[in-house]
């Protein structure tokens, strides 16, 4: 039987990795046996076939259902070439060059594999745990250096550490799989590509700091995600992987998932608690901080997928080995992600430290749409736009915040040069008012404000005026909103006033 | 109306036990009926033990609870920043165009109702839509013709 | 059901309370609590009653009234 | 005074002592550690400007007004949400914050109506403040923007309205529903810049689940929410301190009126029952007062049948005076007597009993709390040696354990409820012992752990089980037995007698013996235990055992004499407790001193100069009795409706019929006047000047919001009555009764008006040992000295249900009435309740035909009447409920004479009835 792997991973759907896979199955279906596994993550490639040879796992793609009958007859199944043929893909320049830490199962295993998984040194980092304290477990997070991947970057080692020293019979973990920025879709990959990883990172947190339960928040724009990690989980607990007694090490775990309704603020923490606590969304003040009074009040670690997915490599080699990558105080490894209008989409895991550049022009392969690059969106909606002229920023939490700029969760979206970027603008204020919770006045009202300011100012009402009123609540929104959504709108704004002022005259508007 | 409300009832028995279950119940009720009626309401805040305006805050915080039934074929586009440098704008309008309708609302047959979405994950293959929840990457307006005419028949 | 005057039914109300004392305690209890309460017309009310019910009245009420006369009402 | 406004320090107070230092724009100033910095600056003489912020509501922190710079940080967090730090330096004015600060108002600005000048909130409008505070100048937005001005008013509630286009969503409504009160009537619908406050799923106001406590429209910053009585008459300009007349809690309310005019109530934030809180009587149902069937001018007549004629006061008084010594001259001294009046001021009882004691020369004085609470204060004085409850309000946030018996707090004793309720939402377990599933057993975000549904009538077998479990199961706290109390020995031999044990009495009780034992076990063991009971637990035939039976089960767990603990009576009435302190009993002088009590005569004798009977006097029952029989011929009875509100109707009616003389003082012409023959005008509480004592024996003073409408101070009546019959007793204010009270009342000795004015309530006993007042009573040693012990056998009562009456008949509350409904049903509260109602099972339904809301026919022994039926699982099945608010009901009319046998409080609480469909027979 020759081994074939048809990506399942959604964005491989969303192409046609199912059709493909089924004509698959009806051309060869006896002589394979098909794995639908992760994705590779060069998503300009899916659907991506992969045909498991003695020189390794050979790559076609994009594959369309009509090509497969041809593709066999030209040999794929023994690895035979093709202009469809990329070559061994762990060859080619884009995974080569990766540092996948997170992602090293993502693509290459078959995510509900147990043996698989554990083939591919699954559960090693939980063994390693659970044959620990607590308090080493956390020491060992810490001297990682590893930072939340949702963003805040905040050290993930000190908010265990809170969490620990905070009594409590009931505590618990949550996964912060919310993932709504547009260029993020790391999080779902890893879901979707290897959730025994999400698993086993917050099952070692639990060990860690003493929990009990544990939660994923899923937002329901992501149901293949749901179902993925829902059946992960069932066959964890078939397995004793979780439950009452982890591994027979005595812990106890018990994990849930639960999704979101459409709303972008439940990636933020506490109103993602507020929202498993079976309630609106709305943004709690801080503090109390969530890990002293957390979910349903109890001491809670609120992370993000990738920071959880982080922990299993960072217990199997030690937090000193996942420390010596990346630069500053940024350590380890990032997922960026490339999207938007970009050549060569898709997830690029690689230490701290590379520059846009390399991203976007080199891996990349700059814009789909073969126009020059105008600008690029980094870490989100949230996050600020950066001109070509700051390429060659090092992808460092510190270095982008000095740029006034957000490296976030390493998402970047690519922008061509017929973007107006008054419309970005308008864009960023008009999704605030869409998704703001409600709650504080200046996002509140702030962002519905926000967009009819700037319709003035490219309407060419009173620009410099209104120029001042918008700088003003922007200044606002960012010193005066309760949390980072309406606290971080202003940056796209800002960012575009800033690089692209042209973009917000009249003069310039009538000319496109 | 009392057949039903037995139904969301067993849904909420479903969830005994579960902490802060309202959100799981109203996706549980929402996939059964298709909707969250009004009447259900007062069950839910007695099934739960909170009130009715608890729930009814609940229901109308998340975009994804509706209170009409709908027969219609939901196609979300994706308008958030990834889809929109792909020309997300444009399918829209072309898509409002194909229908006749805005986002948001249903065609007067009832069979399409259009929706806005911000971001469905597939940033690197935009613009995104979904249909029924499945979604669908590098979508232009001959692809979404084609999409919904396969739709039709599966 | 023989209607019975108000302060006998009162005094059984009472006497019912303590039947798990022997007689003697429970006649003393009775009559203290009736001193303490009952406005003087009532206990003299009741002695009368009392003598009138003769052998058909309740023990412990009886006993309570004895000690009512004695002690003067 | 002047309209006074309270200051608002934005945020809760802190327990714990002072130990956190800050400074504050330069002031420095300390506070408990957890305190919000917005508290502290406020505390320092310093206000921050604020909007979503108000200290009786936990920080929210939305508005992000009262946004302050902190040295070493680069945010401006909200000052509300900050708790301070040791060494904090905070700065509230700077450029920065400034600026900050008026871009806010200028966004709240461009969504709101610029009618300022016409609102009903001007002048008492927070936006308004800030703006002015803040130097808004401008609103650069224009007005033009998207916005909310044009929703739709919902005017549904009689009291309030709700005017969406003025709001600001800053949830104080919704907060203030939820935390203040804890109904979670209000939510905010939808998000962003579409929220909204919502009633319910949406609903109006009335629709909704809203209980018009008004914490909503008093949490307000603006005019979103406001009383009708302020858009119809406008801003008060003066307030007047005063206290509530409905139910026992006594709330202190800022009575603001503009001129003369009583413009609305507002809930006094320094209130010690209340601290801020109302319920939709006290805050709303005020109207009575001066509803045009008050009847103002005194009414005399020959016989019951003739017509009513209006005399003067002196002509009244020395009428009255003259016949009821031509009375005493035929029939003797003890011909004639009175009933004091729970609703009257302390001061007003006082020499109602004094005039009955001094001036008519007997003891035939008895108050309403004979058909209340007179065995809570037989059973409380037996086994602790003081008949009041032991604890004050604010205790209840230190239980852990919460035991409600036959009391129904959310209706009867809202404000109390609301605080009870925040302690459950905080953890602490709740134990219900009730024949109904009453709110508390469930209702939103409370859940009792358990519910004793017991049969009527049998709550000593409970309490005796519950007893025999912490006995037999070792769960005694033997050192405060042996420390505090005596006769435990024997109680123990009784109380763990099988009879005694769960299991013996669940046939019963109805109530399954392993609930019960875990009920037991949980009020042991659970930490801080506190019963609160109320009349379901007196009106019965053995109501003084089962208050007895209480406090032997505190003793033996030790819940007696600290914080958190303690045996609870839930008064009915607003001045219960007071009219008992006063001496209103036959048997008691003012303090709980039994009249035999030599020493005790000869304070009064020598004051008075009068001798005073050292024998009991009559009480209420034993007065229609004797009336009956003719050696009762006249009665005083003052604010009290016994004709409605006492048991089996037609033998009250009887005996009224039978005297000779019956003068009833009240408002309103009631179903007992309809027996009188000398109608005096009473006052109400917006006309009285004196004090109220609430169920935690808080003295709260009453102030006259208006001049009394009769043309004379309600306390003058009794002294110029006893002065016409010869007895000298006179006074010229208030305070000189108060007085003399306290120079006759030990556990008064150091209560005046003018500690109260300053102290602004004490809880007796307040003396030279206890200056400011006792909130926790029995702390080191019980009052009696030890704590005593009584069995308490169950002895079933007569009534019982039978072939022909089948069923068992409870009687109570509801919200938005009160009592016989004298008060309320002159308000618009009858929106709610506009008749009785007969709750019953619908399988006691079904048997008998009935649909909801059809006629039936209630029959007992006694009597009958007929009400529209309410099919409601609440109920158990045997079991049937109404209330006694309207004498078009007369709901008495069918309960029986049985009464309790120690005080002959009446037992309402089981009547054996039938329930029939239509109004047939």
């Amino acid at each position: 039987m020759i081994t074939v792997y048809v990506p399942r991973d959604s964005a491989a759907v969303s192409v046609g990795a199912d059709e493909v896979a089924a004509a698959l199955e009806q051309a060869a279906g006896e002589r394979i046996r098909l794995v639908r596994n992760g994705s590779r993550g060069m998503l300009w490639l899916e659907p991506l076939i992969e045909v498991a040879t003695e020189r390794g796992r050979i790559g076609y793609g994009p594959v369309s259902p009509h090509q497969v009958q041809g593709l066999i007859d030209a040999g794929m199944l023994d690895g035979a070439d093709h202009e469809l043929c990329l070559g061994v893909v762990d060859e080619l320049p884009w995974m080569r060059d990766q540092q996948r830490l997170c992602f090293a199962r993502v693509g290459v295993t078959d995510p509900l594999s147990v043996v698989d998984y554990e083939a591919h040194g699954g559960l090693t980092g939980l063994r390693q745990a659970l044959a620990r304290e607590p308090a080493d477990v956390v020491a060992e997070m810490t001297e990682s250096g590893l930072r939340g991947r949702g963003g805040a970057g905040f050290p993930a080692g000190v908010k265990w550490q809170t969490v620990l020293d905070t009594p409590g019979e009931t505590k618990f973990v949550c996964c912060n799989a919310d993932e709504g920025d547009s260029g993020t879709f790391a999080d779902r990959m890893l879901m979707e590509g290897d959730p025994f990883c999400l698993i086993e990172g917050m099952t070692i947190a639990a060990h860690a700091v003493g929990a009990s339960e544990g939660y994923i928040y899923v937002r329901s724009e992501y149901p293949d995600a749901v179902a993925t990690l829902r059946r992960a989980i069932d066959i964890a607990y078939e397995h004793g992987w979780l439950g009452e007694n982890v591994l027979g090490s005595g812990l106890r775990f018990d994990l849930f998932v639960r999704v979101g309704a459409g709303a972008y603020i439940c990636g933020e923490e506490t109103s993602m608690l507020e929202s498993l606590e079976g309630k609106r969304g709305m943004v709690r003040s801080k503090p109390p901080i969530p890990a002293i009074t957390g979910l349903f009040g109890k001491p809670t670690i609120v992370n993000n997928v990738l920071t959880l997915a982080s922990v299993p490599r960072i217990l199997a080699d030690g937090g000193a080995a996942y420390s010596e990558l990346g630069i500053e105080r940024s350590r380890g490894t990032q997922v960026f992600q490339l999207a938007g209008n970009i050549a060569r989409g898709g997830v690029f895991e690689t230490a701290f430290g590379i520059t846009l550049d390399e991203l976007i022009n080199g891996y990349g392969g700059g814009t789909r749409s073969g126009r020059p690059v105008r600008a690029v969106q980094v870490g989100g909606p949230l996050g600020s736009y950066v001109p070509v002229s700051q390429f060659d920023l090092p992808t460092d939490y510190e270095a982008f915040a000095a740029a006034e700029a957000m490296l976030g969760h390493g998402g970047i979206v690519v922008f061509d040069d017929t973007t107006d970027m008054s419309k970005m603008a308008r864009f960023a204020m008009e999704f605030c008012a869409e998704e703001s919770c409600g709650k504080c006045t200046p996002c509140r009202v702030g962002s519905v404000r926000g967009v009819e300011v700037i319709d003035r100012i490219t309407g060419g009402e009173d620009p410099d005026g209104n120029l001042a009123v918008l700088n003003d609540l922007c200044e606002l929104m960012t010193d005066g909103s309760l949390c980072a959504m309406g606290g971080l709108t202003p940056n796209p704004v800002r960012s575009a006033l800033t690089h692209f002022p042209e973009d917000f005259t009249v003069n310039h508007r009538e000319a496109k | 109306m009392s057949e039903d409300a037995e139904t969301v009832r067993a849904i909420v028995a479903a969830h005994r036990g579960d902490r802060g279950p309202l959100l799981p119940i109203l996706h549980d009720i929402q996939d059964t009926f298709g909707y969250i009626d009004q009447e259900w309401i007062p069950v839910l805040a007695t099934e739960l033990n909170v009130s009715r305006a608890d729930v009814h805050g609940v229901i109308t915080f998340y975009t994804d609870f509706r209170s009409e039934p709908s027969q219609a074929t939901t196609v979300r586009v994706c308008r958030a920043e990834a889809c929109q440098s792909l020309g997300a704008e444009r399918l829209v309008a072309d898509t409002e165009q194909m229908f006749g309708v805005k986002l948001g609302q249903t065609t007067p047959d009832g069979s399409v109702r259009l929706e806005q979405v911000f971001c469905l994950g597939n940033c690197a293959l935009a613009p995104a839509v979904q249909i029924n929840g499945r979604m669908y990457g590098r979508m232009d307006r001959a692809r979404l013709v084609e999409v919904l005419a396969k739709g039709a028949e599966s | 059901m023989t209607t019975m005057s108000p302060v006998m039914r009162m005094a059984h109300d009472i006497s019912a309370q303590f039947r798990h004392l022997s007689l003697g305690e429970a006649a003393d209890v009775i009559a203290d609590h009736m001193r303490k309460f009952w406005d003087p017309r009532m206990r003299a009310q009741l002695v009368a009653d009392v003598e009138q019910a003769g052998i058909h009245c309740d023990s412990h009420v009886a006993a309570a009234a004895r000690l009512l006369r004695s002690g003067g009402g | 005074m002047a309209l006074l406004k309270e200051p608002d320090l934005g945020t809760p107070a802190k327990p714990g002592p002072a130990t956190v230092s800050v400074e504050v724009d330069g002031h420095p100033v300390t506070v408990p550690e957890g305190t919000s910095v917005m508290r502290a600056a406020a505390l320092s003489g310093i206000d921050i400007p604020k909007l979503c912020a108000t200290d009786s509501l936990d920080a929210f922190g939305s508005c992000r007004l009262c946004l302050v710079e902190i040295a070493g940080r680069p945010s401006t967090p909200a000052s509300c949400t900050t708790p301070v730090t040791d060494g904090m330096r905070v700065r509230i004015q700077t450029p920065r914050l400034e600026k900050l600060r008026q871009g806010v108002m200028e966004l709240y600005i461009s969504d709101h109506p610029l009618d300022c000048l016409t609102c009903s909130a001007n002048g008492d409008c927070e936006l308004q403040d800030m703006s002015g505070v803040v130097g808004l100048r401008q609103v650069r937005y224009g007005y033009e923007g998207e916005n909310h001005l044009d929703l739709d008013k919902d005017t549904s509630n009689p009291y309030f309205d709700f005017d969406p286009s003025k709001c600001i969503a800053c949830s104080r409504c919704v907060r203030a529903c939820g935390e203040v009160q804890g109904t979670f009537a209000l939510t905010i619908e939808g998000r962003g810049f579409e929220s909204k406050v919502s009633a319910g799923a949406g609903e109006l106001f009335l629709d909704s689940e809203c209980v018009s406590c008004g914490a909503c429209v008093q949490a307000c910053p603006t005019a979103t929410l406001q009383e009708k009585s302020v858009v119809d008459l406008g801003m008060p300009n003066r307030t007047v301190l005063t206290t509530c007349a409905y139910c026992g809690v006594g709330c202190s309310f800022k009575a603001e009126l503009r001129g003369d005019e009583l413009v609305r109530m507002v809930p006094y934030k320094d209130g010690g029952a209340n601290e801020g809180h109302s319920c939709v009587k006290g805050r709303f149902a005020f109207g009575y007062a001066t509803h045009p069937e008050r009847v103002t001018t005194p009414m005399v007549r020959d016989s019951i049948d003739d017509e009513w004629r209006e005399v003067d006061w002196d002509t009244a008084i020395s009428h009255v005076a003259r016949r009821f010594r031509e009375l005493q001259d035929t029939y003797g001294q003890g011909a004639i007597g009175g009933i004091t009046s729970s609703r009257c001021t302390n001061e007003e009882v006082y020499v109602v009993q004094k005039m009955v004691r001094a001036a008519f020369g007997n003891n035939n004085v008895d108050t309403c709390a004979r058909v209340c609470h007179s065995p809570t204060g037989y059973g409380l004085k037996q086994t602790f040696g003081t008949s009041a409850g032991t604890q004050d309000f604010r205790s209840v946030a230190q239980a852990d354990v919460i035991v409600v018996i036959g009391a129904n707090p959310t209706d009867a004793h809202p404000v109390f409820a609301s605080r009870m309720k925040r302690r459950l939402r905080e953890g602490a377990k709740l134990i219900v012992a009730d024949p109904r599933r009453i709110d508390l057993v469930r209702s939103a975000h409370i859940e009792a752990s358990h519910h004793l549904q017991l049969t009527p009538g049998t709550n000593v077998a409970v309490v005796n089980a519950m007893a025999h479990v912490v006995v037999t199961e070792g769960l005694t706290d033997e050192s405060f037995v042996a420390d505090r109390c005596e006769d435990f020995d024997a109680w123990s031999e009784f109380i763990a007698r099988e009879e005694n044990s769960p299991e013996a009495i669940e046939a019963i009780t109805g109530v399954p013996a392993a609930e019960l034992r875990d009920a037991a076990r949980l009020y042991a063991t659970g930490g801080n235990a506190a019963i609160y009971y109320g009349l379901g637990v007196t009106e019965h035939s053995q109501g003084s055992t089962m208050v007895m039976g209480m406090a032997n089960l505190a003793m033996a767990t030790g819940n007696i004499g600290r914080e958190g603990v303690g045996v609870n009576p839930l008064r009915g009435q607003n001045n219960v407790q007071g009219s008992c302190d006063m001496g209103s009993f036959p048997h008691e002088l003012s303090g709980y001193r039994h009249v035999s009590d030599d020493a005790v005569r000869e304070v009064f004798e020598t004051l008075w100069q009068r001798p005073i009977v050292a024998e009991p006097g009559l009480r209420i029952p034993n007065m229609f009795d004797s009336a009956l029989d003719g050696s009762f011929r006249g009665l005083f009875v003052q604010g009290e409706d016994i004709a409605q509100s006492d048991p089996n109707t037609s033998h009250v009616t009887e005996a009224l019929r039978a005297l000779d003389l019956l003068v009833v003082q009240d408002l309103f012409l009631n179903e007992t006047a309809k027996f009188a023959h000398v109608f005096l005008p009473g006052t109400s509480f917006l006309e009285k000047d004196g004090t109220f004592t609430n169920a935690e024996r808080r003295i709260n003073r009453v102030r006259p919001v208006m001049p009394p409408k009769t043309g004379k101070h309600e306390w003058e009546v009794p002294g110029e009555i006893a002065r016409a019959m010869g007895y000298e007793m006179s006074y010229k204010h208030p305070r000189e009764i108060m007085a003399e009270i306290a120079s006759v009342t030990p556990t008064f000795a150091g209560v005046s008006f003018e500690k109260l004015d300053k102290l602004g309530s004490v809880q007796w006993p307040c003396n030279d040992a206890a200056p400011e007042g006792t909130p926790t009573m029995h702390v080191d040693a019980f009052v009696r000295g030890k704590g005593k012990f009584v069995p308490t056998p169950f002895v079933a009562t007569t009534e019982r249900s039978s072939r022909k009456f089948p069923l068992l008949l409870t009687t109570g509350r509801i919200l938005s009435q009160y009592n016989v409904g004298a008060q309320t049903r002159r308000t618009a509260n009858v929106t709610w309740h506009p008749e009785d109602v007969l709750e019953l099972h619908p399988h006691d339904a079904e048997e008998r035909g009935i649909g909801d809301g059809d006629e039936v026919t209630l029959a007992s022994r006694v009597g009958r009447t007929r009400l529209r039926a309410l099919l409601s699982d609440r109920m158990p099945v045997g079991v049937v409920y109404t209330t006694f608010h309207h004498p078009d009901t007369g709901a008495n009319v069918v309960t029986t004479e049985n009464s309790d046998w120690a005080t002959n409080c009446p037992e309402y609480k089981v009547t054996a009835v039938q329930v029939g469909k239509g109004v047939t027979r």
